[in-house]
């Protein structure tokens, strides 16, 4: 197991979740996308900090970094969730290729 | 905003949910379709006639005596009740004069089984809140009554024993104890169930303000007995037009003042007590004498139609009967209680929830056997 | 240590997975079966089942639940600093940096209660 | 041989593109919701393979409750006709595309760039409490203004929706 | 403070549980003879037709009164005529040939008792009756005869008009019990068959 | 990690399994009883001797029901949501000890390790609930979904509280902490708010909204049958025991206290019956509970988790660091936390009488009426 | 499942004449007009005597109603197209302010005169007073207008009504069936309607 | 009929499971067990799970008219069923037996049948009260199903308007024995 287990899982999951942003139609399908791509972050970060060899002090901050990247997917799926919900009432619809704004 | 309401107030969104005919809380066979949005009541829309017996046609092909076992059957809790209302009918229509002691006995039986039925609502309508002791304790009660009833008329509901002209037998020698006990015993319960659930935050935060209805619109609508009570209005027909010997007896009325599901239980649990009241009285009074004005031959009452009220513990209880002068009648018509206060459930579950739903419509306290006959 | 046993918790998820599919197996052999027709349509007190769409807009069980993840996310805060803001070696800041993070939290809470989200009315 | 390390790797990583292939492909909206959470119990499954089992912890708490919420969401949004017609798009050819390419390229730098590759050791949670809270206390405030935020956001595009009937 | 605490519904609420939870059950062990709930003397159970023992005949003549007014129309009769009546040791012309009840039928009302001339019907005690068949419970003449006198026996049952009913021949001056001035079964003491009554029974 | 280690583990988690089983089943039993002493019955009663045998017949008859699979439902997670549901009640047992030593995992991650776990059941009843593609099921779910997810925060903020006092997330050294002092002498507010949000965790009366009876009939259970819906139920009853067991470590002292005045297997013998009584009295006071209130509305079981429950755990959590920080006497905070509960107590008996301005009900008298009539 | 093999095994016997007589389903004899038979006597109380006396001198012109009593209570007999009006008039008048519907019936007087006769019964809840309203409909023309927006209470009593009896109430919201079901052919509470033979069902 | 002058009338003995012919009613379909194995080993397996079918009988809680008040007074604290190990569920999937209390009506036939079909195996069906079995006091009456057996199988009729609840406990005990006797006359 070296780091470039970890890249390479990274890399994959990170290309599924473009493929899903891009591909998908329902608004939160393309949310769940991007949380995967944010997980594919993660596991590059703590492939590289725990099998880079680095000191105690750069492996403790790699894992704060990703309690940050938590927290905010987190929140960002909070407030994106409370968006698509805004514009499923108007639209009453979760497509995005429904979701023109200009168009009204 | 204008787009998203005619959106929203599709039908589309609404989840149609159907409660009955067989679901623990629509007491008995009542099938209520319920349109929700999340958990609100949006419309509702109640189905009955999954227990129409035909009994009021029945009625007509029965001799007066045999009716007796179909009103029985109409009101199965109120069991007593409901004879009485028909054989006061058709003594009316008899002019018949019934013995004292008859007519105690009548009445000290009546308020038992106005207890007992209440004691029924109490435990039903603890369990559609969701606690299961209160129906234990409310039949415990229930039984205690009716063990009383098994040894006055021989039988534990369908009792057959209130009988045009008076009684069908008199009650034994030990029945005034056998009652000052019983009443003893329902004094002490009744606190308890007060204690149980009355008082608990959990019930009055479920009850309160839920399901109300004012006193105009419960007039319009035609409720009666404890639901009209509740609203406010000051009626009991034992009081304003009185039958039998109510007027001799003096008791409270219990009345509330919002018309929401709480006053609605309190009403109830507030009657057991008055009725209680009048049971003391009654056996104090209880005379010696008679217990039936024979009748020769069949019941045949003279043509003619007659309607009586009375107050079962559903609340006006009335009867209609044309008579052709000979031994059935020619029509019968109940009017139940239950029937007309079921028709309030729409106004009630305005603005409410689902799990409000089950508490106002046991709040209205229905039988089944009743609403459709 | 501040780590968890994880062969411990996968063989005892493996273990009440099999379990259950034990169960399960065990019944699909052992129970009599009746298929019918009738069986197989929801129950719905005794009424026909009529179709329905899913398009069920709770809203509020969503803000509830965004509430949750908030709050979930301060709990991971929360965790660590209850067992370091004791000890000597960190700075006293430490101690009232949470109090801050909770009073800007809790100020949220304060707004939605406020804007009458935790009301269902 | 394998060791048992890289299989549990294995295994783990399976779990996670697995589940990320179903999460990006399946139709029924709440598989995918499904799909997700066991993605996310996968990527626990490697931070725990990295000695992070505080991070292991904390991925199970936060997407075990946040992938319920999606699916509460997908329920609440989406009728059951939609599941056929809603989950791909027309831009599906250039999305397979696309995130070839992407892993292509990303596939030739991790390749090109071989790192030097050494196990260090676990990390406390002790010392990961005094790092974050000390060090990185001003993020950690700032994190707590992103969530307030969100959480207000939130309130806010509910309530209007409240009003709205 | 203490007072105030009493106004806690909820904790009154839990006291009165608690109260009751040290209070004896009130349960009747059903299938034990000894701790079931014992019926009340009039409890009427499903019909049955009674024996006179005297005479050695059941008082029933067959006179489809109780038929008519039955409100179910579950019960059925024939009669024919009565071998004692000629041989001189029955004062009853009629009696019963053939008799069926519907048990499963019967609504226990009582009105078949009520209009019966003969005193030669009674609810008995009896309904446990619970069986595989719907037309199970078709009761006989024998099998109601049977549950008669298990009735009989049971509370000392004597006819409510005995002058009328004894049965005996006219001509024949009466000097059995039934022709005393005999008490109402259904106000009988209790002790009278106290005994008696355990073998009510459903094991 | 060696393949006899792992084949210890299996054995430990067969038996952990086993015993938690026999345990629930036996609740069941238990809550029946206890149901039918409060009502004055009897409960099962010719199953065995007393009864006994009644949770053994429950369970084969439930195994021999048939099974179904409805074919409307959405067949994969109609059928793998119990499993979902168990698994995460079973592996909430890798960390909590019996007595000292007995447990899987002494880990120092312990209590954090249960607070992530517990959040995986309510995924097990949303999938239950969406998976039978019921109406009432589905409300159930959703009910599940939002009840749960709502009480998980006091739940959690009462648990730091505790683990701020004791300075460890280990429950084996938690409970060594409590030699002198219950958590619950020094946090009875802690407690009071635990307990609530583990019965709203179980969905136990007055919580038991998502399966509530007389209003979505079972919920997420109600198109389960046989094997399956044995599954479920042995799961909540696995979930009743564990609330209870965390209940006693973390505030009733587990085995440590009161402090017995015994030495060797005695001593290890008295304390582990001691830890059983306090987990039995708790359970007790669960379906005591159950037995006597009625349930709670949906909306107001969440106003009453957001609005009192979260702010006072939170305050809980404030008040304890700001004692612990400053290092006041705990008798402090014992202080601060009764008058806080009974501020609580106050809050919940002064909710519902809000409404009431006087009685609403009064008694008319019939004379006064008749009077008025002429 | 009733067993196939004993084709007898619903039937009850019952050979009395008297009994057949209960079961046939033949339309009752109109018994009153061969029969000298006792009326019931009219026994007014006082408040119900001045409630005759009263409709009597002030009842309107344009109801055109026809004041008497049964037993113990007054009734008003009114043509149908007058029902709204007398209904209205007994509901709004400041003296009479009968505001509670207790009961809509109807009866069945069709092989006795070609009619059927409806009954509504109204209480006065402030003065306590009762009241019958009679109104007759020809059995070629079973059409009523509804009184259900004057007193909500009728709109069940009326739906029933028409279920049992196949009276139109026009101007009623909701005619649907109520106590029966959609298939039900025929109307039950009829005279005419037979009763069930105890056959197979 | 034929009395003896001296016969001495016996009383008539309840014996449970008297009446009891095989095959009529509910019986519990094959399982995939009974199908493959042997026939003396599923016979004793068989007789086996009866004691535990019997000893648990979980009933829908459904009531249709009178007779549900006395179903329900025999499940509360006098009678207590729970004694026998009955208790109510209200959801057809989690019950094995359908108390029919009460009297059916046409209009309610086809909840009735919707609901005994959505049982899951094996079921059973006490039909209580005359107006279960065979319409009882409405038999004249042109909306009452004549017994509730012209709709679903039913294994134990228990008479008596209402029944008392003695008398549905003795249905009950009845319908254990039928149980027991079922998986003993099983052929396999
Ligand atoms: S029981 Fe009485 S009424 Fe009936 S046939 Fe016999 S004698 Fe006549
Ligand atoms: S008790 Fe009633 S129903 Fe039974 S046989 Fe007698 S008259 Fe008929
Ligand atoms: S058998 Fe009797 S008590 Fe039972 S439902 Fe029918 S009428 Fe009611």
């Amino acid at each position: 197991m070296t780091i470039i287990h970890f890249q390479f899982l990274s890399a994959i999951l990170f290309s599924l979740g473009l493929y899903g942003v891009l591909a998908r139609r329902s608004a939160v399908l393309i949310l769940m996308s991007i949380e995967l791509m944010l997980n594919a972050v993660n596991i590059n970060l703590i492939g590289f900090v725990a099998f880079r060899g680095f000191g105690q002090e750069i492996q403790t901050f790699g894992q704060v970094l990703i309690i940050f990247v938590i927290t905010i997917a987190a929140a960002e799926l909070a407030l994106a969730i409370a968006i698509i919900l805004r514009i499923y009432r108007n639209k009453n619809s979760v497509n995005v290729d429904e979701m023109n704004i200009l168009k009204g | 905003m204008q787009v998203s309401q005619s959106k929203i107030n599709d039908d589309a969104i609404d989840l149609m949910i159907n409660m009955g005919p067989q679901h623990p809380s629509t007491h008995g066979v009542f099938r209520l379709v319920i349109w929700v949005d999340g958990e609100k009541i949006q419309k509702v829309e109640p189905h009955i006639g999954y227990l129409h017996r035909g009994s009021e046609k029945i009625c007509e092909s029965e001799s007066y005596n045999q009716i007796i076992t179909l009103f029985d059957r109409l009101d199965y809790v109120g069991n007593l009740n409901n004879e009485l209302a028909f054989s006061l009918a058709v003594e009316k229509l008899m002019d018949l004069e019934i013995p004292e002691r008859a007519q105690y006995i009548r009445v000290i039986l009546c308020e038992l089984n106005r207890i007992a039925s209440h004691m029924l609502f109490y435990g039903v309508y603890g369990l559609d809140a969701g606690a299961t002791t209160p129906m234990l304790y409310g039949f415990r009660e229930r039984e205690r009554i009716q063990e009383l009833f098994e040894s006055v008329t021989g039988a534990r509901l369908m009792h057959n024993y209130i009988r045009i002209g008076g009684i069908k037998e008199d009650v034994e020698s030990d029945f005034k104890d056998k009652v000052h006990k019983l009443i003893n015993d329902l004094k002490k319960s009744v606190d308890e169930c007060d204690d149980l659930l009355s008082n608990n935050e959990m019930f009055l935060v479920r009850t309160k303000n839920i399901g109300i209805i004012t006193a105009d619109e419960a007039i319009d609508l035609g409720l009666s007995g404890p639901s009209l009570r509740a609203s406010g209005v000051l009626e009991d027909i034992r009081v304003t037009d009185p039958y039998s010997i109510y007027d001799r007896f003096d008791f409270g009325i219990p009345v509330g003042s919002k018309g929401d599901c709480w006053d609605r239980y309190f009403v109830r649990v507030q009657e057991m007590r008055e009725s209680i009241k009048i049971i003391e009285q009654a056996l104090v009074d209880l005379p010696e004498g008679e217990i039936i004005t024979p009748i020769k031959g069949m019941v045949r009452p003279p043509k003619g139609e007659v309607f009586v009220r009375t107050e079962s513990p559903r609340g006006d209880l009335g009867v209609f009967v044309v008579s052709d002068g000979s031994d059935k009648p020619y029509r019968v018509k109940v009017r139940p209680p239950s029937f007309v206060n079921l028709q309030a459930l729409e106004l009630m579950l305005r603005d409410t929830y689902l799990a409000d739903a089950v508490l106002v419509l046991g709040s209205i306290d229905i039988i089944m056997g009743e609403v459709d006959r | 240590m501040y780590d968890v046993n994880w062969t411990a918790v996968i063989v005892v998820a493996i273990v009440g997975v099999l379990a259950a599919l034990g169960m399960f197996l065990a019944s699909r052999i052992i129970s009599p079966r009746r298929p019918s027709e009738l069986k197989d349509t929801p129950y719905e007190c005794g009424i026909p089942a009529s179709p329905y769409n899913w398009s069920q807009i709770q809203i509020r069980y969503y803000v509830f639940a965004i509430l949750f993840i908030i709050f979930d996310v301060e709990a991971v805060f929360l965790f660590p600093w209850a067992m370091v803001f004791l000890k000597d070696f960190v700075s006293a800041a430490v101690f009232y940096e949470m109090l801050i993070f909770m009073a800007i939290l809790f100020f949220g809470v304060i707004y939605g209660w406020k804007k009458g989200v935790l009301q269902w009315k | 041989m394998i060791s048992t390390d890289l299989l549990l790797f294995f295994i783990a990583s399976s779990l996670v593109v697995g589940g990320g292939v179903l999460v990006v492909t399946v139709k029924n909206i709440v598989y995918a919701a499904f799909a997700l959470l066991v993605a996310m119990l996968g990527t626990a499954g490697i931070f725990l393979l990295a000695f992070a089992d505080f991070l292991a912890l904390v991925q199970i708490l936060i997407y075990g409750g946040a992938v319920v919420v999606v699916i509460l969401f997908a329920l609440m949004l989406t009728r059951i006709e939609d599941f056929k017609g809603l989950t791909d798009n027309s831009q599906k050819p250039l999305a397979v595309l696309a995130s070839i390419t992407v892993l292509t390229i990303m596939m030739y730098a991790i390749v090109s760039t071989a790192m030097p590759s050494s196990k260090s050791d676990p990390v406390s949670m002790i010392d990961l409490g005094v790092n974050l809270f000390q060090d990185w206390a001003i993020p950690f405030e700032v994190a707590s203004l992103v969530l307030l935020v969100a959480l207000i956001g939130a309130v806010v595009l509910v309530r209007q929706d409240d009003e709205g009937r | 403070m203490i007072s105030q605490l009493k106004n806690i519904g909820f904790l009154r609420g839990l006291v009165v549980t608690l109260k009751t939870t040290f209070r004896s059950s009130v349960t009747a062990e059903y299938p034990r003879v000894d701790k079931r709930i014992q019926v009340a003397e009039r409890f009427m159970g499903f019909p049955a037709l009674l024996w006179d023992s005297n005479i050695v005949e059941p008082y029933c003549t067959g006179c489809m009164v109780c038929v008519r007014n039955c409100p179910t129309q579950c019960m059925s009769a024939e009669m024919k005529d009565n071998p004692k009546f000629e041989d001189g040791t029955s004062g009853r012309r009629k009696i019963i040939n053939e008799f069926e009840i519907n048990l499963g039928r019967c609504i226990l009302c009582g009105i078949c008792v009520d209009v019966c001339n003969f005193d030669a019907i009674e609810m008995s005690h009896e309904h446990e009756l619970s069986k595989y068949q719907r037309n199970g419970n078709r009761a006989n003449l024998e099998t109601l005869l049977r549950m008669g006198m298990e009735f009989q026996n049971k509370v000392n049952w004597t006819p409510k008009q005995p002058e009328k009913n004894s049965g005996k021949p006219k001509e024949k001056v009466s000097k059995s019990k039934t022709s005393e001035d005999l008490p109402n079964p259904l106000k009988l003491d209790k002790s009278l068959n106290s005994e008696s009554s355990e073998k009510d029974s459903s094991e | 990690m060696n393949f006899q280690e792992i084949l210890k583990y299996f054995v430990y988690a067969g038996l952990i399994f086993t015993v938690l089983a026999g345990i629930a089943a036996y609740l069941t039993l238990m809550e029946r009883k206890v149901l039918a002493w409060i009502q004055q019955r009897m409960g099962p009663k010719y199953v065995g001797f007393k009864g006994i045998l009644q949770p053994l017949a429950d369970g084969i008859k439930l195994i021999i029901k048939e099974d179904l699979l409805p074919s409307w439902s959405d067949r994969a997670v109609y059928w793998i949501a119990p499993v979902a549901v168990l698994v995460p009640a079973l592996l909430m047992w890798v960390a909590i000890p019996i007595t000292e030593g007995i447990v899987l995992d002494d880990s120092d991650l312990g209590l954090f390790y249960i607070t992530a776990i517990s959040v995986l059941t309510v995924m097990g009843l949303v999938m239950a609930g969406w998976g039978s593609a019921n109406k009432w099921a589905v409300m159930g779910g959703l009910r599940a979904a939002g009840q749960l997810v709502s009480y998980e925060i006091p739940f959690i903020m009462s648990i730091l509280a505790i683990a701020m006092l004791a300075q460890s997330l280990n429950l084996t050294e938690i409970v060594n902490q409590q030699k002198t002092f219950a958590f619950i002498l020094k946090q009875p507010l802690a407690f009071v708010i635990f307990f609530i949000a583990g019965l709203a965790e179980l969905g136990r009366i007055p919580f038991d909204i998502h399966h509530a009876e007389s209003e979505v009939v079972g919920g997420p259970f109600v198109e389960y049958s046989g094997a399956h819906w044995a599954v479920f139920y042995l799961a909540e009853y696995m979930n009743t025991f564990t609330v209870a067991v965390l209940t006693t470590i973390l505030f009733l002292g587990g085995w440590v206290w009161p402090e017995m005045p015994f030495e060797g297997r005695l001593h290890d013998f008295l304390s582990i019956l001691l830890f059983m009584f306090k987990t039995v009295s708790v359970i007790y006071l669960i379906f005591w509970i159950r037995g006597t209130y009625p349930r709670l509305r949906i909306d107001q079981l969440m106003a009453f988790g957001w609005k009192l429950l979260v702010p006072l755990s939170f305050l809980n959590v404030v008040i304890t660091s700001v004692v612990l920080f400053y290092g006041f006497s705990h008798f402090v905070l014992s202080a601060i936390s009764i008058f806080l509960t009974a501020v609580l107590f106050y809050m919940i008996s002064n909710r519902s009488k809000k409404y009431d301005s006087g009685e609403t009900v009064n008694v008319v008298s019939a004379s006064q009426l008749r009077d008025s009539q002429r | 499942m009733a067993d196939p093999k004993n084709p007898d095994s619903e039937k009850i016997v019952d050979p009395t004449a008297a009994g057949k007589s209960d079961l046939k389903s033949e339309v009752k004899k109109p018994v009153r007009k061969e029969r000298e038979v006792p009326t019931v006597p009219v026994n007014l109380d006082e408040k119900s005597e001045q409630l005759s006396s009263f409709l009597e001198s002030n009842c309107p012109e344009n109801i055109s109603a026809l004041i008497g009593a049964e037993a113990d209570i007054v009734t008003i007999t009114v043509d149908k197209n007058n029902l709204i009006d007398a209904c209205n008039y007994l509901k709004n008048d400041n003296k009479l302010q009968f505001n509670y519907l207790s009961l809509v019936t109807v009866v069945d007087y069709e092989a006795i005169s070609e009619t059927f006769e409806l009954n509504y019964h109204l209480v006065s809840l402030k003065f306590r007073q009762k009241i019958a309203i009679k109104c007759n409909l020809s059995v070629n023309d079973l059409s009523i207008p509804s009184i259900s927006k004057i007193w909500t209470t009728a709109n069940w009593f009326e739906r029933e009504s028409h279920d049992l009896f196949g009276v139109i109430f026009e101007g009623h919201p909701n005619l649907a069936p109520l106590l029966l079901y959609e298939e039900f052919e025929g109307f039950p509470g009829r005279k005419s309607f037979p009763f069930h033979d105890y056959q197979e069902w | 009929m034929e009395i003896n002058e001296n016969s001495q009338f016996i009383p008539q003995e309840k014996i449970l499971g008297q009446g009891y012919k095989a095959g009529e009613g509910n019986n519990p379909a094959d399982s995939v067990f009974n199908k493959v194995l042997p026939n003396a080993l599923t016979v004793k397996s068989d007789e086996l799970f009866s004691l535990a079918r019997k000893s648990s009988l979980w009933t829908l809680s459904f009531g249709l008219a009178c007779c549900a008040i006395e179903m329900i007074s025999t499940h509360a604290s006098h009678h207590d069923l729970d004694r026998f190990g009955i208790v109510t569920w209200p959801s057809p999937r989690q019950a094995d037996v359908m108390i029919v209390a009460g009297t059916v009506v046409k209009k309610m036939a086809d909840p009735i049948k919707l609901l005994y079909e959505q049982m899951p195996d094996p079921k059973w069906v006490i039909a209580m009260g005359s107006c279960a079995t065979n319409g009882g006091p409405y038999y004249k009456s042109y909306s009452v199903v004549m017994g509730v057996d012209h709709l679903i199988p039913v294994d134990v009729y228990v008479p008596g308007c209402p029944p008392r609840p003695e008398a549905l406990q003795y249905g009950i005990l009845q319908l254990q024995e039928k149980i027991k006797l079922d998986a003993r006359n099983r052929d396999v």
